[in-house]
């Protein structure tokens, strides 16, 4: 049986196509689910997509995180469902208090939209497993609430955990404290980050690079090794 | 407030109205009472002054627009062409694009970014309504002054405006234009171009056919949105109606700003899109300007029966709102589709999946008029094609202002120019760094450009190129140009350089150019010097079209862009779309490769005329525009559109502002590498310039490309050149971490993308 | 040291996008009862010095130029105590 | 009906780019002897029925849940007169 993501489209979801295309550009079978399924469709994996979920008003991710779907993925996600969640999927996750701390403002207040080069600093979670600790990518990065913050204890936590899964290098594109792009949960089945992993998986498109397959090979060989 | 019934029109025939404040003139005034054979009554009076501003009826225009048509060349690729929301192309593989600019300058001038946003939402809905999925957006913008105070607060609010929204929709952005012009500084100018992409069978029309299918109103609640002027309407003059001396104040003064939800258009376009798929409807058009008073009565004028709508069913967002707001109302993110009754429940259930609100409004008739009831009582009965596609039409005086010959007799040629290496060095550094040619990535970095994964090329490249099908790699590309400098010295060559302009940034990509768009931004039409200006634009672009073979599919007119009795520089906008049949051929503008030749093709000759060196160095407009020859232009596309296809060429960057020495330093950049270059002295290769290193590199001549060569190809890429007679000369080589100009110059890569780079965020923060 | 709010909301003619989606949220979320909800700025202000009739005069300007944009907005300036 | 106000700020440890960005631009527009400024928000709700204790838990509650990301902002309840 082939491995089944699931890729989920809330009212104002704007990348689900692409990671649609990732999935299946990786090898697994994409699975389109809708925020109002009562169902997970026997997903193997969650992609929370990017984009302005309720358009970001109120806060990015904020209403979206209430939606039928999260309580099953919220549920599942605890239980060890591998769940990635991608720009307004990471607001997302944060929301609903998967992982810590809240998304804000970038600090120089503009949306921007950049190729934006990261440290892979955890290659041990279900999301990054086929790249290793210090690999450095290149993938898109656009959003105008990306600033990852939480407080002092929590960041210490995370850094002492591993569980701080990317870093940007070279620039930090939004004040993010710590250089914090993305983290992981624990159990390591929980990610997210500000930057776009599906919009790096062609050569032809998007910045021509192709350093955010990784993303999507690395669950399908977790799950096949699982 | 007594409602204005048609009845109570009929009774009471000599009611003043308020015609004149809504901008209707006397014989316009008389014309509806002669059509109706009574007095309008307050709501179709509303609609009347609306349909047939110079916005909605182009009643100064039109008769220079008719030349699109009438000279319109031969084209198969055509598959729905002016008059429609937005022209549609074949572009092959069963696939259809639809392209259309449109301006929404004045609103961005009071509020700029629900102005600029709003502009978006704008276009985008009328591409989705020729049934298309939207699927890139490009700006061309023009702003005052860059260090104007003003500047500061209009630029800044237009750029989040149009990303706040575009970005939000889920729509890349793929190219535009920023250009700073004192004489924008009251009269910003910002036009916003949407493309869709459909197949054949799915285009969509604005008609309402079938008695009794129903006209289904969806998307937001109808507020006061832009209704600022019908007002009146419903204060003074009917609260007062017998007794206008009284001049009781009433309610609010409604909004003229319209603000948008880009969360709601998004939805809407979903669902619309959900519909199409399941073909549930007739006909459909999108509420824009003139809201509802434009989408009945064009919906009823194209189709072929009439219509009944019931106005009190409108879902409203104010309940106090008269029925003559209602009808004005131009409330964002609506749609109006007219749907058979057996698929209104299915149309209904999609519009809940998206939380859409959705309303039957009315049904088609077997009539021939348009008739609105409130609450029962008829408050208008109209013949629709007089509103929608009858309105006035006006001869408009025009005449070449005196002081054109003036203006052209001040020849930049006079100018002084750099005379050593290091003059040209530091010209160079002055050119790049100028707002006007410096980067603009402190606007497009606002701008998603990857949303939808289909993103081939976008700024900074030449044209912006989207892939369409993923299995076959059909794309196509658009470029938007318009150069109001150039427009000034002569309006009809100006509107074909922009022409060529884009013509020739689409065929550098790789693709072949089909067909046209425009958004023709100009002053006063009362002004004969500003229609005069227009009138030969239109000429030139007509005239151009013809010669090149691209039709102008549709577009927009803005006019009054003028404060007291100074008006921009006439700035006609024209956006080429083309198709390429496979994206992996398509050429970029960078110097990614060592050791390849670069080659400037086309002829070079003294051209400073609007030149951006002039604006520069000299502060200087004056003189003539760079020639055009559009058989040229013509040729030059082939070979790069040939040389894209057989692998010959890696890079390609059209000339256009800024000259020869603008493209090198975007190539170089771009690419991260240097370029040695040697400039041509033999006269035969490269015009009459050859030798002057000043008028090599910053010359505008028209018809021009550098084009970087594999040197494997060198032989068959100037075989095929000379064969066609196309100039090719050989300049120079990418190499180096440096531009270095043999004999003149030699400048860091660093410090071109320090200067380069560096311009806009130190004028805007 | 004083502070001075000055809190800007969307005139009410005005379509307020995120008022609307908090309150068509909230039904979902189990909160009845809610009939409209409108969605604006609170600016919080540390003022040196006093905050006598002078000071407010300028915080009222620089509410009106600066602050809220009043082509779409009202606002109030308030002193908290 | 009854108006209930929400007042919503980042917590004072947390930065407020958006405060910082007013506060800069202040002298430079002419306006002088602002300490410090905070942007939030503010979300008026019309309430249906008595604004009650009851009504108010459930307010708070919501302001809690939803209204405020507690994790980086605080909030406050308000009765309108
Ligand atoms: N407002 C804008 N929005 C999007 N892209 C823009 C905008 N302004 C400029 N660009 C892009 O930046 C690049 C350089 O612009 P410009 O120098 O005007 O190009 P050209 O001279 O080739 O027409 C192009 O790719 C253009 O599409
Ligand atoms: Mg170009």
């Amino acid at each position: 049986m082939s491995t089944r993501i699931g890729v989920v489209t809330f009212p104002g979801t704007l990348d689900d196509r692409d990671a649609l295309r990732a999935v299946r550009i990786a090898g697994a079978e994409p699975v389109s689910l809708w925020h109002r399924d009562k169902s997970l469709k026997q997903v193997d994996a969650v992609v929370l997509p990017g984009g302005f979920s309720y358009g970001d008003y109120l806060r990015a991710g904020a209403i979206s995180r209430f939606s039928p779907i999260m309580e099953l993925i919220i549920a599942g996600a605890k239980e060890g469902l591998p769940v990635l969640g991608i720009c307004n999927g990471f607001q997302v996750l944060t929301e609903s208090h998967l992982l810590p701390g809240a998304m804000l403002r970038n600090n120089h207040l503009h949306f921007i939209c950049r190729d934006q080069k990261l440290r892979v600093e955890n290659a041990n979670t279900a999301w990054t497993c086929d790249y290793t600790a210090g690999d450095e990518i290149s993938i898109p990065l656009k959003n105008i609430d990306g600033r990852y913050t939480a407080d002092e204890r929590t960041l210490d936590q995370l850094e002492a955990e591993g569980r701080v899964a990317f870093r940007y290098v070279g620039m930090n594109p939004n004040g993010s404290l710590r250089d914090i792009a993305g983290i992981t949960n624990e159990a390591g089945n929980v990610v997210g980050l500000m930057p776009h992993p599906e919009h790096a998986v062609e050569p032809l498109v998007g910045t021509g690079r192709t350093d955010g397959l990784g993303f999507f090979t690395s669950i399908l060989k977790r799950l096949i090794s699982a | 407030m007594t409602l204005d019934t048609v009845k109570h029109a009929e009774q009471t025939p000599d009611t003043p109205l308020p015609w004149a404040e809504l901008g209707l003139k006397p014989d316009e005034y008389e014309r509806i009472v002669e059509i109706l054979g009574r007095r309008p009554t307050g709501a179709e009076l509303a609609m009347y002054s609306v349909m047939w501003s110079e916005h909605c009826s182009y009643k100064s225009s039109k008769v220079h627009l008719k030349q699109f048509g009438e000279k319109a060349p031969q084209s198969d690729a055509m598959l729905v062409g002016i008059g429609e929301n937005a022209g549609v192309v074949d572009v092959g593989q069963g696939y259809a694009v639809t392209f259309k600019v449109e301006s929404h300058n004045h609103p961005s001038y009071v509020e700029p970014y629900q102005g600029a946003a709003t502009g978006v939402g704008g276009i985008v809905r009328d591409i989705l309504a020729m049934g298309a999925r939207p699927v890139a957006v490009m700006d061309p913008l023009r702003f005052g002054a860059a260090d104007h105070p003003d500047t500061k607060r209009v630029l800044p609010g237009v750029v989040a405006g149009i990303g706040g929204y575009g970005n939000c929709l889920g729509l890349p952005n793929i190219g535009g234009e920023v250009v700073f012009d004192s004489c924008y500084q009251g009269n910003p100018l910002v036009n916003a171009l949407c493309v869709g992409v459909m197949k054949h069978e799915d285009i969509h029309l604005a008609k309402a056919s079938g008695t009794g299918n129903k006209v289904i109103l969806y998307g937001a609640r109808t507020g006061g949105d832009g209704i600022g002027g019908v007002s009146v309407l419903a204060s003074e003059t009917f609260e007062a109606a017998g007794d206008s001396a009284s001049g009781r104040g009433k309610t609010a003064k409604r909004p003229a700003v319209q603000v948008g939800d880009p969360f709601q258009e998004k939805l809407l376009i979903e669902c619309t899109l959900e519909i199409f798929r399941e073909k549930l409807v007739v006909g459909i058009q999108d509420l824009g300007g003139a809201g509802l008073s434009c989408a009945t009565s064009e919906l009823a004028s194209a189709g072929s029966g009439g219509m009944r709508v019931e106005l009190d069913t409108v879902p409203l967002r104010d309940a106090t709102l008269s029925p003559e707001e209602i009808l004005m109302s131009e409330s964002q993110e609506r749609m109006c589709a007219v749907v058979e009754p057996q698929h209104v429940n299915r149309f209904m259930e999609i519009c809940e999946k998206w939380d859409v609100i959705a309303t039957v409004i009315g049904e088609v008739t077997d009539g021939d008029r348009l008739e609105i009831f409130w609450h029962g009582e008829q408050i208008v009965d109209v013949p629709p094609r007089t509103v929608a596609h009858e309105g006035p039409v006006y001869q408009r005086p025009y005449a070449r202002p005196e002081w054109q010959d003036t203006l052209q007799a001040d020849d930049a040629a006079k100018l002084p120019r750099p005379a050593s290496g290091d003059e040209l060095r530091a010209a160079v550094l002055r050119l790049i760094g100028s707002p006007n040619q410096a980067s603009k990535a402190w606007v497009t970095d606002q701008y998603d450009r990857f949303v939808l994964g289909n993103t081939v090329l976008s700024q900074p490249e030449d044209a912006g190129l989207i892939r369409i099908d993923e299995e076959s790699g059909l794309g196509v590309a658009v470029a938007t140009d318009g150069n109001g400098r150039y427009a000034k010295l002569d309006p009809y060559t100006g509107a074909q350089l922009a022409l060529a302009e884009a013509y020739r940034n689409v065929a550098a990509t790789g693709a072949r150019p089909l067909a046209v768009t425009d958004c023709l931004n100009f002053g006063s039409p009362e002004d004969p010097s500003a229609m005069w200006q227009f009138a030969e634009a239109c000429r030139g672009l007509a005239d151009g079209c013809l010669a090149l073979g691209t039709p102008v599919t549709g577009g927009n007119v803005s006019f009054y862009n003028q404060t007291g009795d100074v008006a921009i520089h006439p700035t006609p906008v024209v956006g080429v779309l083309g198709v390429i049949d496979d994206v992996t051929r398509r050429t970029p503008i960078a110097f990614a490769e060592e050791g390849q030749l670069i080659y400037l093709l086309g002829e070079t000759r003294e051209e400073f005329g609007g030149s951006a060196w002039s604006q520069v160095e000299h502060d200087h407009l004056g003189g003539l525009p760079p020639a055009v020859d559009l058989e040229r232009e013509k040729l030059l596309a082939e070979i790069l559109i040939a040389g894209s296809r057989d692998g010959m060429i890696d890079a390609a960057h059209d000339l256009s502002d800024g000259g020869l020495v603008q493209a090198l330093v975007e190539s170089c950049l771009k690419g991260g590498k240097g370029a040695r270059i040697v400039i041509p002295d033999t006269a035969s290769d490269s015009g009459s310039a050859a030798g002057d290193p000043f008028v090599t590199l910053f010359s505008e001549s028209a018809g021009r490309a550098v084009v970087a060569v594999p040197r494997s190809e060198e032989l068959r890429f100037t075989d095929m050149c000379g064969a066609r007679g196309l100039p090719a000369t050989r300049i120079g080589v990418i190499d180096g971490d440096a531009l270095a100009v043999q004999g003149e110059f030699t400048i860091p890569l660093d410090e071109l993308r320090e200067v380069f780079e560096g311009a806009l965020p130190a004028l805007l923060g | 040291m004083a502070r001075v709010v000055v809190d800007v909301m969307l005139k009410p003619e005005i379509l307020d996008p995120q008022g609307q989606a908090v309150q068509r949220a909230l039904p979902r979320l189990g909160f009845d009862g809610i009939s409209g909800v409108r969605q604006g700025k609170r600016f919080e202000l540390e003022v040196e010095g006093p905050v006598d009739e002078a000071a407010l005069t300028r915080i009222h300007t620089m509410a009106e130029t600066f602050l809220a944009n009043t082509v779409i907005e009202d606002f109030i300036v308030k002193v908290e105590s």
